[in-house]
């Protein structure tokens, strides 16, 4: 079910002409003292569960711009 | 005469208050890990639960491919154990799996892509498995109505021959593994759906779902594309991504396609099923979900592939389409795993698009595992501890842009 | 001939003759035909056999749906004869049939259904395991219906594609969806109608019922005439919609008359809102042999006479459960066609008083209570029996067509697609919408409604609801109401008749819920035993609504059988799922034009008309060679003793401007960067969250917090998206610009470049003025000033020119003359890569692949340790895995001379374990010697180790060879070469 | 970066795309072979596409671009807006950055000093679609609304053309302008003919966009 998602630039837009950016998840961990095992964990381990989520989207096909929209994985759709 | 007496392949069971093992997961791991537990090892407490009804998701919607080419020599070893038991299963099940030994054909459409293919076939023979490094011309042979000129994007430069591979009737594996498991004495549960699960002092103590609490000593995590959602329950985080995956099928046809071939420059892979409709499946959407939702892109995406690589197919039509979830790993390897933190808890996911050619034989070692809690040294280069040492399994070559795993 | 002269509603031009073949067979049809009337027109009743029994087949729908009369035409499977425009000429050929279906080899498989149960294939075949195949190929060829030639290319006709953005998308061309456009249009909406016949109207255009003192074909005529005229309409017709998709994108496909410019055109609409008016087609209604050649629907007889002009049968049974089909049976009797009996599956008293009357008139015997049980006749109807449904009584009757239904049903699909929520309807009898999706909207008979007033008033309501849901794109919604209270004074849905299957079902005989792949009512009874009790469980295991028909035929019935047959109460069935393309576009259609948009360089003539051969690199099209040597011996030659130029103009070309330009750098990149310097070139690397090798390049201070830099070409596309997201949290103040296309480059390279340069430029480019890794601008030519790069990565004194791309042209002419004396040359990308080789330079994603790092691959000297603060991306992974045993590493390889080479992709072994993998390796000139870059496991990687190499050249031919691990600096180790 | 020519004129630089029509009248301007007019192009009311990958555009970006006069023209206060200014005409396309175009006949700016400003001309391929029926030939390649009744031309649109990210500028349902990456020129205006032909599209030479432009200027 083709979808779509809110640019802040374009608006409503086909979602193929954005990429995914995954899960919210907020900034860089500092890197003093953080561990291999707490940098892979924040690299690749999610928890997802069935719920609407924030994540990052970037409009590559249009604009050019990275934002954070809140999509709800089991309706592809975005909340508001 | 067993054929014109129909009986129900699984029975209905009642719902008890505690089993030994249960299975969250009605496809095809589940049910096989459900049918190894009571068949190798004479488990008799066995349920399987599932939300929908049994095949609902991946083991329902895949493209029904099965071969033995991966890049690892772990993984080949894997799956071409997984391959033999296509026969095997067959004749334990007496049901027909409808397993078409027609091979695969993997073609190249660049010198590099030649390269990883040589790499491949090398690897494959060095462990027993046939391969074959074939020249376009070969390829042509193999599936008549390639277009082998410069016209396509993406000329073809040959392709890799893997004569173990085939095709099997998806659905049937799911029956005939819930008839055989049914038969000793597994409980299958359908409409169940799996809300939350119980844990105390560090073990595994039941689940909870749409018809009750069921207790258990020993969980299974198979739901397949779920199976994210469902360790997120316990609060686990996985290296694991849900994305759809779509397939679709055209009007039957009378056998001309008599090898299953894929593309990865064009993303697509087809074959001929028994009924004579070609099924092709398509590349991933890139984000996590868990719906099933087909969408229009992928349709045309799928044509202008399609008739790019055999013009021939500009004279088929498409009248299904749709989607399943795959299961997606950073090194698109499974996460076969019993250290997830919490004592009887199996994990079994990962799969990304090769869950269905792997299910049998992951069923066989799962139920090993979790039987006797030694992990089979086959599954060694499965562990989940691999993404926390940055050791991936090699399956893919390719390093794997941000955008699906960031 | 069998042609009936019907008037009006006639859309065939019997002046038009049109001559084609059936079987070889000459026949004759008429402009305006299809291919399945000008076939029943010419009396063809057997249209083909059956998927599994072979029974003979016939004109069951006029809207294809069933794959009965699939035909090839023109060479072309299974096109659907119902919905094909007949055209002059056209070469017709029955399908799933040796030669005439009325004859077919295989019809006795008919009688051994007691053997074929549902899904009895997965009990068979397969003891012993050794004939399975034998079986298989057997199963195999049975299966299917076309027959597809993979050596032809079909390119019969252009396919366009069309993209429409509307406000309103109505589907469906009817009264109800005519009404819905002209309402929207009204209120100053972009309105698009969509209508899969040839023309607007729906089944109005069809019925010449008095009413409201005008026939009902003239008020649609009148409806057509202002849809085509309105400013803001837009009308498609043969235009069939394939699916509602997320968030109301209308797809689907328009076949071209002769006179368009296409043959078909796939077109996708976004529409903010849809209209729904799909109306109704019929139920079929399950009895026993219902499949035989002259069962048909009630729109099916209707049309052919009503429409195209064709007598249906001489002596007609109708069993209906409806009024449309009492109206049909009248109309036919006024037509001239003999009227058998009128069976009607309701009671005495269900029907409108009007229809009722008019049949009073008439002397057509009339059942109410009864419906068919039994279509008499082997190849062809000859009778029927006629059975009351309370049971008992039961009558034979002499006809040639048996026109039955169960009364009509929703077209469900559409809002199915569109994800509506759908129930079981107790009044109407069919599905219902009990929750529409945001922007959707229904209207028409699809709703249950059957009086013309309300089919039209519903639609205007849709079209005034949908202005209102647009809501500031309006002009007026003043009056959006009163259609809705005119509406509601006019007559609701229709009640509809519940008849689950004729009486008498199934014995000794099949009755047919899904034509397409056999399956009858015993089937669904043995689905049930077997426990695949659902209807999508059913589906899979027997194939109901699985053939090219899809849900269409099986639906309702199959899930109102299943609840009958388990004694579920009937609005607890759930059809299964509906699921797209509704009508199967062809990938001919789908594929489009097939336009391949894919970038060139500046140099792309003058590279060709030096005889490169071109190779797919990312969006570009790149020279890999020049002339027939793909080896590139002569190319390698030039560039490592005289020069060669090459044309890099797709490398990545940035400029990051900003006060956190740096900050930015510094984050992406694993060396210092605040080393960067004006004049200089600095060499770094990129990684990933896992210390993989992303990029490299090189980064030019320009002036303070302004840089240039370079990626490679293959990143170019995706390096802002990279800056950006490693940054996202940051809010660093810098810009980017992609510069890649507006700079060409050319490189430069070999001993004799500067003497090349020199003769371009009047700038200093001595090796003091202008050293490795300076980066100046300079003037070429006629003053076109461009970045000059002194790099090395092919290994020898080399200069990158980068100019604006326009005048690249110009500038390859004048290297060209410069370098003519020294007999300079274009060298490609096997060249380059050969080079860089011999040099040790990698490759990313040649010599570095997921599981290896910077480090492993010996590039982690640029990795800046010691920086903490700039969160530099990779930086944690690479110091996880600085010193891990068991990782792969990039070494050298010296190959021993032996009997075969080994290749690009040759396996490292020890003994029967795979140690590692040769990436790139060829046998150099330069060296003398075969020279290899591999990926080995570090307890291997130590120069002068002996390691072993094999891998498959051919089928069953395994080479092995032998090689020694060194330094993969093979050429010119110290650089000497570069800094000359 | 803009190199001088000195001594004779003479065409140094080369378009990324050309058409097959044969040029009727053609003009050396800056470096450029510019085609005034095509063979057999009189007459024939639309849609033509016309080549203008020769006029001059820049890049300019600013944190604070919205407060900014970039070539002493005031930048679009909303994403997506346009602003024509004589010959030039501003993009506003996010919230650093606007694209500036010379499309007019009147005075040609030098690139100013600033250091949010980058000459970006030879990195695309700029085309022009004028005339009757355009609205139709853009339906063939684009899914993008770019005659949006809502919005107020001249404006923005950023997306895919082709599979091509474009930057379109609407400015009447006769004159629609957009660039694209330079590479794809040669291709993509081979398609867009191919794909418009049966819209009736043929190449235009440059006076018929410069026609349209004075005119379009009404809709600003």
């Amino acid at each position: 079910m083709t979808f779509r998602l809110t640019c802040p630039v374009c608006g409503k837009r086909d979602v193929y002409e954005f990429t995914f950016g995954g899960q919210e998840r907020g900034p860089r961990p500092e890197q003093d003292g953080l561990s291999a095992e707490e940098h892979f964990r924040w690299t690749q381990f999610r928890l997802i569960p069935n719920e609407p989520q924030e994540e990052w989207w970037y409009h590559g096909q249009g604009c050019g711009v990275w934002f954070r929209t809140t999509r709800d994985p089991g309706t592809n759709r975005e909340v508001r | 005469m067993s054929w014109l007496r129909p009986r129900r392949l699984w029975r209905p069971a009642p719902l008890e208050r505690h089993y030994e093992f249960v299975i969250i997961g009605g496809g095809i791991h589940g049910l096989a890990t459900a049918y190894y537990l009571a068949r190798t090892h004479g488990i008799e407490s066995v349920a399987v639960l599932e939300s929908h009804y049994i095949g609902f998701g991946g083991s329902g919607r895949n493209t029904a491919i099965v071969r033995a080419n991966q890049r690892t020599v772990e993984n080949v070893r894997l799956y071409e154990e997984g391959l033999k038991l296509w026969p095997v299963l067959t004749d334990e099940l007496d049901f027909n799996l409808m397993f078409f030994n027609c091979g695969t054909l993997n073609l190249g459409h660049s010198e590099a892509a030649m390269n990883g293919i040589r790499m491949l076939a090398s690897t494959h023979n060095l462990v027993g498995v046939k391969s074959e490094v074939l020249d376009p011309q070969q390829c042509a042979e193999v599936i008549p109505g390639l277009d082998l000129s410069d016209r396509p994007a993406f000329p073809i430069h040959g392709g890799l021959y893997h004569p173990p591979g085939g095709i099997v009737r998806h659905d049937a594996v799911v029956w005939g593994l819930a008839k055989g498991a049914s038969a000793r004495g597994v409980h299958i549960h359908q409409g169940c759906e799996v809300q939350g699960i119980d844990t105390s002092d560090g073990r595994v103590t039941g689940v909870r779902t749409s018809l009750g609490s069921i207790g258990c000593d020993r969980l299974g995590i198979m739901a397949g594309g779920y199976g994210s959602a469902v360790a997120a329950m316990l609060g686990i985080e996985l290296p694991i991504h849900p994305l759809t995956i779509q397939a679709m099928v055209t009007h039957p046809f009378k056998p001309f396609l008599h090898t299953a071939f894929s593309s990865g420059a064009y993303h697509v892979y087809a074959n001929q099923t028994l009924k004579g409709e070609i099924a092709t499946g398509a590349h991933m959407d890139p984000q996590v979900n868990y719906t099933n939702d087909a969408t229009a892109y992928y349709l045309k995406h799928q044509a202008e592939a399609l008739v790019e690589l055999m013009p021939a197919l500009r004279g088929v039509r498409f009248m299904r389409i749709w989607s399943g979830l795959a299961d997606m790993t950073p090194d698109m390897a499974p996460i076969m795993e019993g250290e997830l933190g919490y004592e009887g808890l199996y994990l079994d996911a990962g799969w990304g698009y090769f869950g269905f050619k792997s299910g049998p034989v992951a069923g066989k070692y799962m139920a090993q595992y979790m039987a006797s809690g030694e992990r089979p040294e086959i599954l060694a280069p499965f562990r989940l501890g691999r993404f926390l040492e940055n050791r991936y399994s090699g399956e893919t070559a390719a390093v794997m842009k941000y955008g699906h795993w960031d | 001939m069998s042609r009936l002269r019907p008037g009006e509603t006639c859309r065939v031009d019997f002046s038009r003759p049109l001559e084609f073949s059936f079987l070889g067979r000459e026949m004759t049809g008429y402009a305006g035909d299809t291919v399945a009337s000008a076939l029943y027109g010419a009396g063809v009743r057997i249209f083909g056999r059956s998927l599994k029994y072979h029974r003979p087949r016939g004109l069951y729908s006029m809207e294809g749906e069933s794959a009965n009369t699939f035909m090839s035409i023109d060479g072309v499977p299974n096109e659907c004869a119902e919905t094909t425009e007949l055209r002059a000429g056209m070469a017709i050929e029955p399908q799933n049939v040796r030669g005439d279906p009325g004859r077919d080899r295989f019809g006795f498989l008919d009688a051994f259904d007691r053997l074929m149960p549902a899904g009895f294939y997965y009990h068979l075949f397969h003891r012993p395991y050794a004939l399975w195949p034998l079986f298989q190929s057997g199963l195999r060829r049975m299966a299917g219906t076309g027959v597809l030639d993979p050596g032809a290319e079909y390119r019969n006709g252009v396919r366009t594609e069309r993209y429409l953005n509307a406000d309103v998308a109505v589907i469906g061309g009817g009264p109800a969806g005519m009404a819905a456009a002209l309402a929207a249009g009204e209120s100053g909406l972009r309105v698009c109608l969509f209508e899969r016949r040839g023309r607007l109207g729906g089944q109005m255009t069809w019925r010449v019922r008095d009413f409201e003192g005008e026939p009902l074909y003239r008020r649609a005529g009148a409806l057509a005439a202002r849809v085509r005229a309105a400013e803001n309409v837009n009308v498609f017709t043969r235009s069939p919609v394939t699916g509602v998709w997320g968030e109301n994108l209308v797809t689907g496909f328009a076949v071209g008359t002769e006179d368009d410019p296409f043959r078909e055109c796939h077109w996708e609409c976004r529409a903010t809102t849809v209209v729904v008016a799909a109306g109704c087609m019929d139920r079929p209604l399950v009895f026993n042999h219902n499949d035989r050649p002259g069962v048909m629907q009630v729109g099916t007889a209707w049309r052919l006479a009503r429409t195209y002009g064709v007598r249906p049968g001489k002596s007609v049974a109708f069993s209906v459960a409806d009024d449309l089909g009492l109206e049909a049976a009248i109309d036919l009797d006024d037509m001239g066609v003999r009227i058998r009996f009128i069976a009607d599956a309701r009671e005495s008293g269900q029907q409108g008083p009007e229809v009722f009357d008019a049949l009073c008139d008439r002397a057509i015997p009339f059942f109410p209570g009864c419906a068919v049980s039994r279509a008499v006749g082997r190849k062809r109807v000859r009778g029927c029996v006629l059975r009351s449904l309370k049971g008992g009584r039961s009558r034979r009757f002499r006809c040639d067509l048996l026109v039955a239904n169960a009364g009509m049903q929703p077209r469900i699909g559409i809002l199915a697609t569109a994800k509506a929520r759908l129930a079981y309807c107790t009044h109407t009898h069919g599905y219902q919408p009990t929750e529409l999706p945001p922007g959707v909207f229904v209207a028409g008979s699809m709703t249950g409604l059957r009086d013309p007033r309300s089919i039209e008033a519903s639609g205007r309501v849709a079209g005034y609801g949908v202005a209102e849901w647009c809501g500031g794109r309006l002009k007026s919604v003043a009056g959006a109401r009163a259609p809705a209270r005119e509406a509601e004074a006019l007559p609701g849905p229709g009640a509809g008749c519940g008849i689950i299957h004729a009486p008498a079902i199934g014995r000794g005989a099949k009755a047919f819920v899904d034509l397409d792949e056999d399956g009858t009512y015993k089937n669904v009874k043995e689905s049930i035993a077997r426990g695949l009790d659902v209807p999508e469980l059913a589906k899979r295991f027997a194939g109901f609504g699985l053939g090219p028909g899809q849900y269409r035929v099986a639906g309702q019935n199959l899930a109102m059988i299943m609840a009958d047959l388990r004694g579920d109460p009937v609005e607890t069935a759930h059809p299964t799922t509906v699921r797209p393309p509704l009508g199967a576009p062809s990938l001919a259609t789908l594929a489009g034009p097939g336009h391949d948009v894919h970038k060139r360089t500046p140099l792309h003539s003058e590279l060709a008309g030096r005889g490169a051969v071109f190779r797919r690199a990312g969006a570009w099209q790149r020279a890999r060679h020049f002339g027939d040597d793909p080896s590139c011996r002569d190319e390698i030659r030039n560039v490592r003793t005289n020069v060669g130029v090459l044309d890099s103009s797709p490398l990545g070309k940035f400029r990051i401007h900003g006060p956190d330009a740096l900050n930015a750098l510094q984050r992406v990149y694993m060396s210092d960067m605040s080393k960067a310097r004006p004049g200089r070139c600095k060499y770094s690397a990129m990684c990933n969250d896992m210390g993989q090798l992303m990029d490299d390049g090189v980064v030019v201070a320009e002036g303070p917090g302004d840089y240039y830099f370079t990626t490679s070409s293959a990143r170019a596309g995706d390096t802002v998206e990279w800056f950006r997201f490693h940054t996202r949290h940051d809010d660093w103040d810098y810009n980017l610009v992609n510069l890649t296309d507006v700079l060409g480059s050319l490189n430069i390279a070999g001993p004799n470049a500067r003497r090349v340069l020199e003769r371009l430029t009047r700038d200093n480019v001595s090796n003091q003025a202008f050293p490795y890794l300076a980066c100046r601008r300079i003037t070429v030519g006629d003053g076109v000033e461009a970045r000059c790069l002194r790099l090395g990565f092919v290994g020898e004194l080399s200069f990158e020119l980068h100019a604006p791309a326009s005048y690249v042209p110009y500038l390859w002419d004048l290297v060209m003359e410069a370098g003519a004396d020294f007999g300079i040359r274009p060298f490609g990308l096997e060249a380059q890569n050969c080079l860089r080789a011999e040099k040790g330079h990698v490759i990313i994603g040649m010599e570095s692949e997921q599981r290896v790092t910077l480090t492993d691959i010996g590039m982690g000297w640029m990795w800046d340790r010691e920086d903490t603060v700039s969160k530099k991306v990779g930086a944690p992974a690479l110091r996880a895995c600085d010193r891990q045993p068991g990782r792969l590493n990039l070494v050298g390889l010296r190959v021993e001379e032996g009997a075969k080479a080994p290749r690009d992709g040759t396996l490292v072994v020890d003994g029967d374990k795979i140690v590692g993998y040769v990436c790139t390796t060829r046998s150099s000139d330069t060296l003398g010697w075969q020279y290899g870059l591999a990926l080995v496991h570090r307890e291997h990687a130590f120069p002068g180790r002996r390691i072993h190499l094999c891998h498959e050249e051919a089928p069953g031919q395994r080479v092995t060879s032998t090689a020694f691990v060194m330094s993969p600096h093979f050429y010119d180790p110290r650089g000497e070469r570069l800094r000359s | 970066m803009t190199p001088q020519a000195s001594g004779r004129p003479r065409a140094f630089r080369r378009s990324p795309c050309s058409f097959d029509s044969k040029p009727a009248e053609t003009e050396l301007r800056g470096g450029w072979t510019v085609v005034l007019r095509y063979e057999g192009e009189d007459g024939h009311p639309g849609p033509r596409l016309v080549d203008l990958s020769h006029r001059r555009r820049w890049d300019f970006q600013d944190s604070g671009v919205a407060a900014l006069r970039p070539m002493g023209l005031a930048v679009p206060e909303r994403f997506g807006e346009v602003g024509a200014h004589g010959p030039l005409v501003i993009n506003r396309m996010n919230r650093t950055q606007v694209a500036i175009w010379h499309l007019g006949t009147g005075p040609l700016p030098d690139t100013p000093e600033e250091t949010g400003f980058t000459e970006t001309t030879d990195g695309h391929c700029l085309l022009a679609f004028v005339g009757d029926g355009v609205p139709e030939v853009l339906e063939h390649l684009t899914a993008l609304d770019l005659f949006d009744p809502a919005r107020a031309a001249p404006f923005l649109t950023q997306g895919p053309v082709l599979h091509v990210p474009c930057q379109v500028v609407t400015f009447a349902p006769d004159l629609v302008v957009m660039t694209l990456a330079r590479g794809y020129g040669k291709t993509f205006a081979e398609a867009v003919l191919a794909s418009g032909a049966i819209a009736g599209l043929r190449p235009g030479g440059e006076r018929v966009f410069q026609r349209a432009f004075a005119e379009g200027k009404r809709f600003s």
